[in-house]
């Protein structure tokens, strides 16, 4: 039953192909793991629109929605039907083609990634021995769709936004890359089912995350700070920063092609919020060993929830930073501080069981943290203000 | 006397300590290194930086010292070497390494503790001085070298590390360079000893172009080993000289430059410009002292050839050389007014004794006074730093007066100092300088030395006397009163006095502990040692010359508190002589008259030649250009000009042509080269088709 | 041959074509992207999967966006009113036809002598990894300085001379 | 024809149309793309000759390609940031202007 439980969407899988031949049995079966994916994540998209809106509102001691069904629940689908039925304009000197294969450029990649994650036991779409490679390569991609939107707006606003969004990711992919490196080098595959298995054993009841180690700990940090500058949020949202560039890059969208890019950076959210569990949380795997019967699905999603509500949570919390305080930050503290990381991985990669690695990996990361934060705090009066992209 | 051949068995395993025997003089160097990456603020970083690896070095040096002596207890003398290869060119290697015997670990332990102390007194003395990080940082790195010099089993090694003493000295004694006398001081010092340093180098060239290895000791196939030895013998030079006995008085010029024995003395007394510590450590206890120990160190090849008894022509140039410079300096030390050159001349005094002690008694009789020496000069001389200090850097003796009621410790410390020093009986001084007395009467070559270095021991007695009644006795005749210095500075003078007082005894007649262990022999304790005939009478002598200097000094100057203007008591009676003395026998003036001048004659003469002659030539070859081209000119604007405009014209035009090819533009180049790929590949998959 | 290759061939050599094509410089860049997609796309046909994702983390998520910024960097964005192709752009032309037809030729003549299909040959990332510091660490060591030299390089080179410090934005 | 000659051709067309754009485009920087896409089509040559050669396991072409990778980055950042200080220098980019070396 348990086993029933935890495998259902693949059993359901197996059983709707074959009902088809044989030869098209394979086509069949990711068609539909496709489907599923592009279904289940707008929906999620929409449950998480409400969670952000309501959430702030908490925080910010209001009510949010209330008005669409109870507590404003419906409020999502109010706002898809709004959207889908507003009128879509495209400025008159805009490169109509490239402003039409922005958003759809952003939402393949963003959902490409979803490809090699897995979300439950057996439950990957490719299991590609490249796989987080993969994952980069979409991720990558993605900022020129960005650009795409920005420039083929002819909008000064949109320009300066989607370079400020480029320049940004690209900044903070390498601390991405490089924090996730660190999972590769243990793990020693880019395999994501791989990585999710060698952390699917317990000691103690306790499961074996790379996270409750000194390097997985420190890496995690460093990804968690790259992916919310990644994803464009908030303290990272420069990009769209409405008190400056109106809305970024998407100034001069509307409608469902808006729609698009919503949709699009949420998905870009869940996938990266998705493999971050799978690098540093454990996957699918469960938090105690009593508590293995769970099917794995429910807590890739649980995990998943849980670091989509910590960006809502850090979005209600801090302030935005500054374009020159961004890239010093990732350049000097984020970087510098992920290739230390690395020296830890390979430490405790070569020092074998015992204390001793988990004594000198944490000396070695709290060191460079403690150095490079006094650095930091010692010149704390603010630079000359100087922004690259807006000469 | 001839020191007998110890048989050494060929060592194979290396102990453990002489295998780290290098971190000795590493781990100060590396201190430098790291001191001198400090700001000028980080005083405290780098005196806890020279002084926590000096203590380690002397850590180091006692545990070497240690095994030596547990080997030396169990009847075997050591002689651990570790050579290792450093350049290998074609078939010849350059070996460098290190050794580790009595001789080396006794001076190791010398050099690290008489170090250790300058360097705690140096934090008192050096405190208000703002760039006392660059002080300790060069105090380390002499350091360092000097310990190399000490372990070095290799000429070259050796070398080096005395070359990097004498830049180090260079350094601090010009220390305070905004001083031009400081500045000139070192100079002077640098290039003196340089002068010594070049013979060194022939000697070293020598020895290599014979031997084929730098190495001292290699388990027989060393260079003052037997083989190399006999070879050397073998092969006369110039002058009646073997070949051994050259390179012998070669080292020894290095030598001479190094511990300021005549002609090359000039140096120490106008080095004393330096911080005092400076002078205390380098010029009075260890780098001049570095000249006395290469001597004893290549001692096999000085007495290569001698019979039993006699001695080598090198070994008495040694000695007389020793001698004079032991009277000369003693004299003039006599007449001098500054506290610290003084001490100097005194320093270059005691050298001659040493010097002479190894020409004539051998190794241990020049080593004993050499330890006895350091420890009772580097007293001297840190009283006196002590006494400048008090004074507020006075160092003119006839401006003090009285001090013993103002700094009774620096007094007591001084006198034990001074009294080792004239060879009082009982303390270290007289022990050692017995020992030299003792050599130099049985010399078989002349008893002169003998004579000499008597009167040389009277003339010390004399002019420490003087010295102490100036700055001790009477009353204070300076300006500021005079302060005790503090406990950082006087508790190192503490030390050193006992040691000043204590050392003799383990040289005496009775119980020759210290030559015992040099030659690797046991050692008994027997009353009947002050019985050989001759000793009795010899100590009794001393003994009598020595009260007979300090009373006729005490007559001279004893508590009389002259004015500082007036004529001093020994000017008085014969002021010729006095003049002759208290101007240094106008060596310097001698120099400046004789080489000084020469080498000004001969720039002049140079620049004479270079102007008249090569300039001249010069100068006549343009002329004779200058008419050629007059010619010419005259032949191109009537003869050759019009067919050559033609010429030109074409190849103008020609030119213009060809520059089309340098467009400058990219694509050009581009196109350029990917016709030339076409036309390869074509060319190649023609052929190959064929 | 698949039709697949024939499509990717197309999509490929039509990106790249478009690329030298257009007259608008930013188009010209985004057909290049197609083109390094086409030709990640055929290396994954030629399963080597690594080199695929690799050249598409490389060249569409950096080079490609690294063009970009320099063309908006250098106002390169506005057409030029006088015309895109050089004064001598019928030679230019000539001569890269030449190389292809040499090109072509030899690829033609020596087809006789290429092999057919072969067995798909099965590498992991894990081989990639061991041969990148196992047999070939040399090189990569290599390109390792020569990388951190070109971002110094590139830095410096496109540093105001007159900016004390600089923020460098790009990789 | 073999799968390898239609690969080999494909390079071969890209590398001449990226030598065609480097050869006849005024604007430095599409000169710059042109080179790029000749040394994709290196790259593309280099993957099908490790595919089909005899000893794809020694990895060589593969390999050959990634360092390639690698460097033609390289060379792109450095050929860019020309690019633009050029520009900065002499408010063009178009190389039929930029044939002096005075600057």
């Amino acid at each position: 039953m348990i086993e029933t439980c935890d495998q259902i969407f693949v059993l359901l899988q197996h059983w709707l192909v074959s009902f088809l031949p044989a030869s098209w049995q394979p086509a069949a079966g990711v068609l539909l793991s496709v489907a599923a994916i592009v279904c289940v994540f707008p929906a999620l998209f929409a449950v998480a629109v409400l969670l952000e809106r309501k959430g702030l509102a908490r925080i910010q001691n209001r009510l949010g929605p209330n008005r669409v069904g109870p507590f404003g629940l419906f409020q999502p689908i109010a706002d898809a039907i709004k959207s889908l039925t507003k009128e879509d304009i495209v400025p008159q000197s805009a490169d109509a083609a490239v402003h039409f294969l922005a958003p759809v450029l952003l939402v393949i990649t963003v959902f490409m990634g979803f490809a090699v994650l897995p979300m439950g036991r057996n439950m990957v779409l490719v299991d590609l021995d490249a796989g987080l490679l993969l994952y980069f390569a979409m991720g990558a991609s993605s900022e020129l769709a960005v650009f795409m939107a920005g420039w083929s707006s002819r909008n000064k606003y949109s320009l300066l936004g989607a370079m400020r969004a480029v320049a940004q990711m690209i900044s903070y992919e390498v601390p991405l890359l490089l924090s996730s490196v660190a999972v590769v080098m243990i793990t020693g595959s880019l395999s994501l089912t791989k990585i999710v298995e060698a952390q699917n054993h317990y000691t103690w009841g306790l499961p074996h995350w790379y996270i409750f180690t000194p390097w997985g700990f420190a890496g995690f940090l460093m990804y968690a700070i790259a992916t919310t500058a990644e994803t464009n949020r908030s303290p990272f949202d420069l990009p769209e920063g409405e008190s400056e560039l109106v809305a970024g890059y998407h100034t001069e969208y509307s409608g469902f092609k808006f729609a698009l890019f919503f949709l699009g950076e949420y998905v870009a959210m869940f996938s990266i919020s998705g493999l971050g569990t799978t690098l540093f949380l454990g996957g699918w795997s469960a938090p105690f060993s009593f508590l293995t019967w769970v099917p794995s699905w429910i807590w890739f999603f649980s995990k998943l929830m849980l670091s989509i509500f910590v960006f809502i949570w850090m979005r209600g919390t801090l302030p935005r930073l500054r374009q020159d305080q961004l890239m010093n930050f990732a350049w000097k503290f984020v970087l510098p501080m992920c290739l230390v990381n690395l020296l830890a991985a390979g430490l405790w990669r070569f020092m074998g069981d015992g204390w001793l690695r988990w004594v000198v990996c944490s000396a070695i990361l709290i060191a460079a943290y403690a150095g490079m934060g006094l650095a930091e705090m010692r010149k704390q009066r603010l630079g000359p203000r100087s922004y690259r992209y807006a000469e | 006397m001839i020191q007998e051949a110890i048989s050494v068995a060929p060592q194979l395993a290396v102990s453990p300590i002489a295998e780290i025997l290098w971190l000795i003089p590493a781990l100060p160097i590396v201190a430098a290194g790291l001191g001198a990456l400090r700001k000028q603020a980080g005083r405290k970083t780098a005196a806890t930086l020279a002084i926590g690896s000096l203590s380690f070095s002397l850590l180091l040096s006692l545990f070497a010292f240690v095994h030596v002596l547990s080997d030396w207890i169990n009847g075997v003398a050591t002689r651990e070497i570790a050579n290792f290869t450093w350049i290998q060119f074609g078939a010849t290697n350059v070996d460098l390494g290190w050794v580790l015997d009595p001789l080396s670990a006794i001076i190791l332990v010398m050099v690290s503790f008489v170090g250790l102390l300058i360097f705690i007194y140096s934090i008192g003395y050096m405190k208000h001085d703002e760039n006392s990080t660059r002080f300790f940082c060069f105090m380390s790195l002499f350091a360092g070298a000097m310990l190399g010099v000490v372990i070095a089993n290799s000429l070259l090694l050796l070398f080096m590390c005395w070359e990097i003493v004498g830049l180090t000295s260079y350094l601090l004694i010009g220390f305070w360079y905004q001083r031009p006398a400081a500045a000139a001081a070192a100079k002077k010092a640098f290039l003196t000893t340089r002068i010594g340093d070049v013979f060194f180098l022939l000697g070293i060239v020598w020895l290599f172009a014979q031997t084929g290895t730098l190495l001292l000791y290699n388990n027989g196939a060393g260079s003052i080993e037997s083989s190399s030895l006999s070879l050397l013998l073998s092969q006369p030079a110039a002058l009646g000289l073997t070949a051994a006995s050259a390179i012998g008085l070669l080292i020894f010029a290095g030598a001479v430059g190094k511990s300021g024995q005549l002609p090359l003395h000039v140096w120490l007394p106008d080095a004393m410009e330096g911080p005092t510590p400076v002078s205390a450590l380098i010029h009075a206890a260890t780098m001049v002292a570095a000249g006395v120990y290469l001597i004893a160190r290549v001692y096999p090849l000085m007495a290569a050839g001698a019979l039993a008894g006699g001695t080598t022509t090198a070994l008495t140039v040694v000695t007389w050389v020793g001698a004079t410079t032991a009277v000369f300096a003693a004299l003039i030390a006599v007449a001098q007014n500054d506290i610290k050159r003084i001490l100097a001349y005194s320093t270059v005094s005691q050298l001659g004794y040493m010097m002479a002690g190894l020409g004539m008694g051998g190794v241990a009789v020049g080593i004993f006074h050499l330890i006895t020496h350091a420890f009772f000069k580097a007293l001297l001389f840190l009283g006196a730093g002590s006494v400048i200090h008090g004074c507020h850097e006075e160092q003119n003796v006839r401006r003090m007066g009285g001090l013993k009621a103002d700094m009774p410790l620096t007094f007591a410390a001084y006198g034990i100092g001074m009294l080792a020093l004239c060879g009082f009986p009982l303390l270290s001084g007289f022990w050692s300088k017995d020992g030299i007395l003792e050599a130099a009467q049985h010399w078989s070559v002349a008893q002169t030395p003998f004579y000499m270095l008597v009167i040389g021991a009277l003339l010390t007695a004399f002019y420490m006397t003087r010295q102490v009644a100036y700055v001790f006795f009477g009353h204070w005749r300076g300006g500021k009163l005079a302060h005790e210095s503090p406990a950082l500075m006087t508790v190192p003078l503490a030390f050193l006095a006992f040691f000043a007082l204590a050392l003799g005894f383990i040289g005496t007649p009775a119980w020759p502990w210290f030559r015992a262990f040099l030659d690797g022999r046991a050692a008994g304790f027997a009353w009947s040692g002050f019985m050989e005939p001759g000793l009795l009478t010899l100590m009794g002598t001393s003994t009598v010359v020595v009260l007979l200097g300090i009373i006729l000094a005490w007559q001279l100057y004893g508590d009389r508190s002259p004015k500082p203007t007036a004529p001093d008591a020994l000017e008085k009676i014969a002021p010729i002589v006095w003049g002759w003395l208290n101007n240094k026998f106008y060596v310097d003036e001698f120099y400046g008259v004789t080489v000084i001048a020469f080498y000004g004659w001969w720039a002049r003469v140079s620049d004479w030649l270079d102007r008249r002659i090569w300039g001249g030539a010069i100068a006549g070859v343009a002329w004779a250009f200058g008419m050629g081209a007059r010619l010419n000119r005259f032949l191109d604007t009537n003869v050759v000009d019009g067919g050559f405009d033609k010429g030109c014209e074409e190849l103008t035009v020609g030119g213009g042509l060809l520059s089309r090819v340098q467009t400058g533009r990219v694509q050009t180049y581009l196109r350029i080269l990917a016709l030339a790929v076409v036309a390869l590949a074509a060319i190649l998959i023609w052929s190959s088709r064929a | 041959m698949s039709i697949v290759f024939y499509l990717l061939a197309a999509l490929t050599v039509a990106g790249g074509l478009a690329a030298m094509l257009l007259k608008n410089m930013v188009h010209c860049v985004l057909a290049l992207t197609v083109a390094f997609a086409g030709l990640a796309l055929l290396f994954l046909k030629l399963d080597a999967q690594f080199a695929g994702f690799a050249q598409i983390l490389v060249y569409i998520g950096a080079v490609a966006i690294l063009v970009v910024f320099a063309i908006l960097l250098t106002r390169g964005s506005e057409t030029p009113k006088d015309g895109v192709f050089s004064r001598s752009w019928l030679i230019g032309l000539v001569i890269a036809a030449a190389v292809f037809a040499v090109l072509g030729w030899a690829v033609l003549q020596s087809a006789r002598v290429l092999p057919h299909e072969t067995a798909i040959p099965v590498v992991t990332v894990k081989q990639i990894g061991a041969a990148l510091v196992g047999r070939y660490v040399l090189p990569l060591e290599i390109v390792a300085v020569l990388l951190t030299a070109a971002m110094i390089g590139a830095v410096i080179v496109a540093m105001h001379e007159n900016v004390g410090h600089e923020k460098e934005g790009s990789k | 024809m073999t799968p390898l000659t239609g690969y080999l051709l494909v390079a071969a067309l890209l590398f001449s149309i990226g030598l065609a754009g480097a050869l006849t485009r005024r604007n430095a920087i599409l000169v710059l793309i042109g080179i790029e896409l000749m040394l994709n089509a290196a790259n593309l040559n280099l993957i099908a000759f490790w595919r089909y050669g005899p000893h794809p396991e020694a990895l060589t072409g593969m390999m050959f390609a990634i360092f390639s990778i690698a460097v033609a980055a390289a060379e792109a950042a450095v050929g860019l940031g020309l690019v633009i200080q050029i520009h900065r220098h002499a408010h063009t980019t178009d190389l039929d202007q930029m044939n002096r070396m005075k600057g």
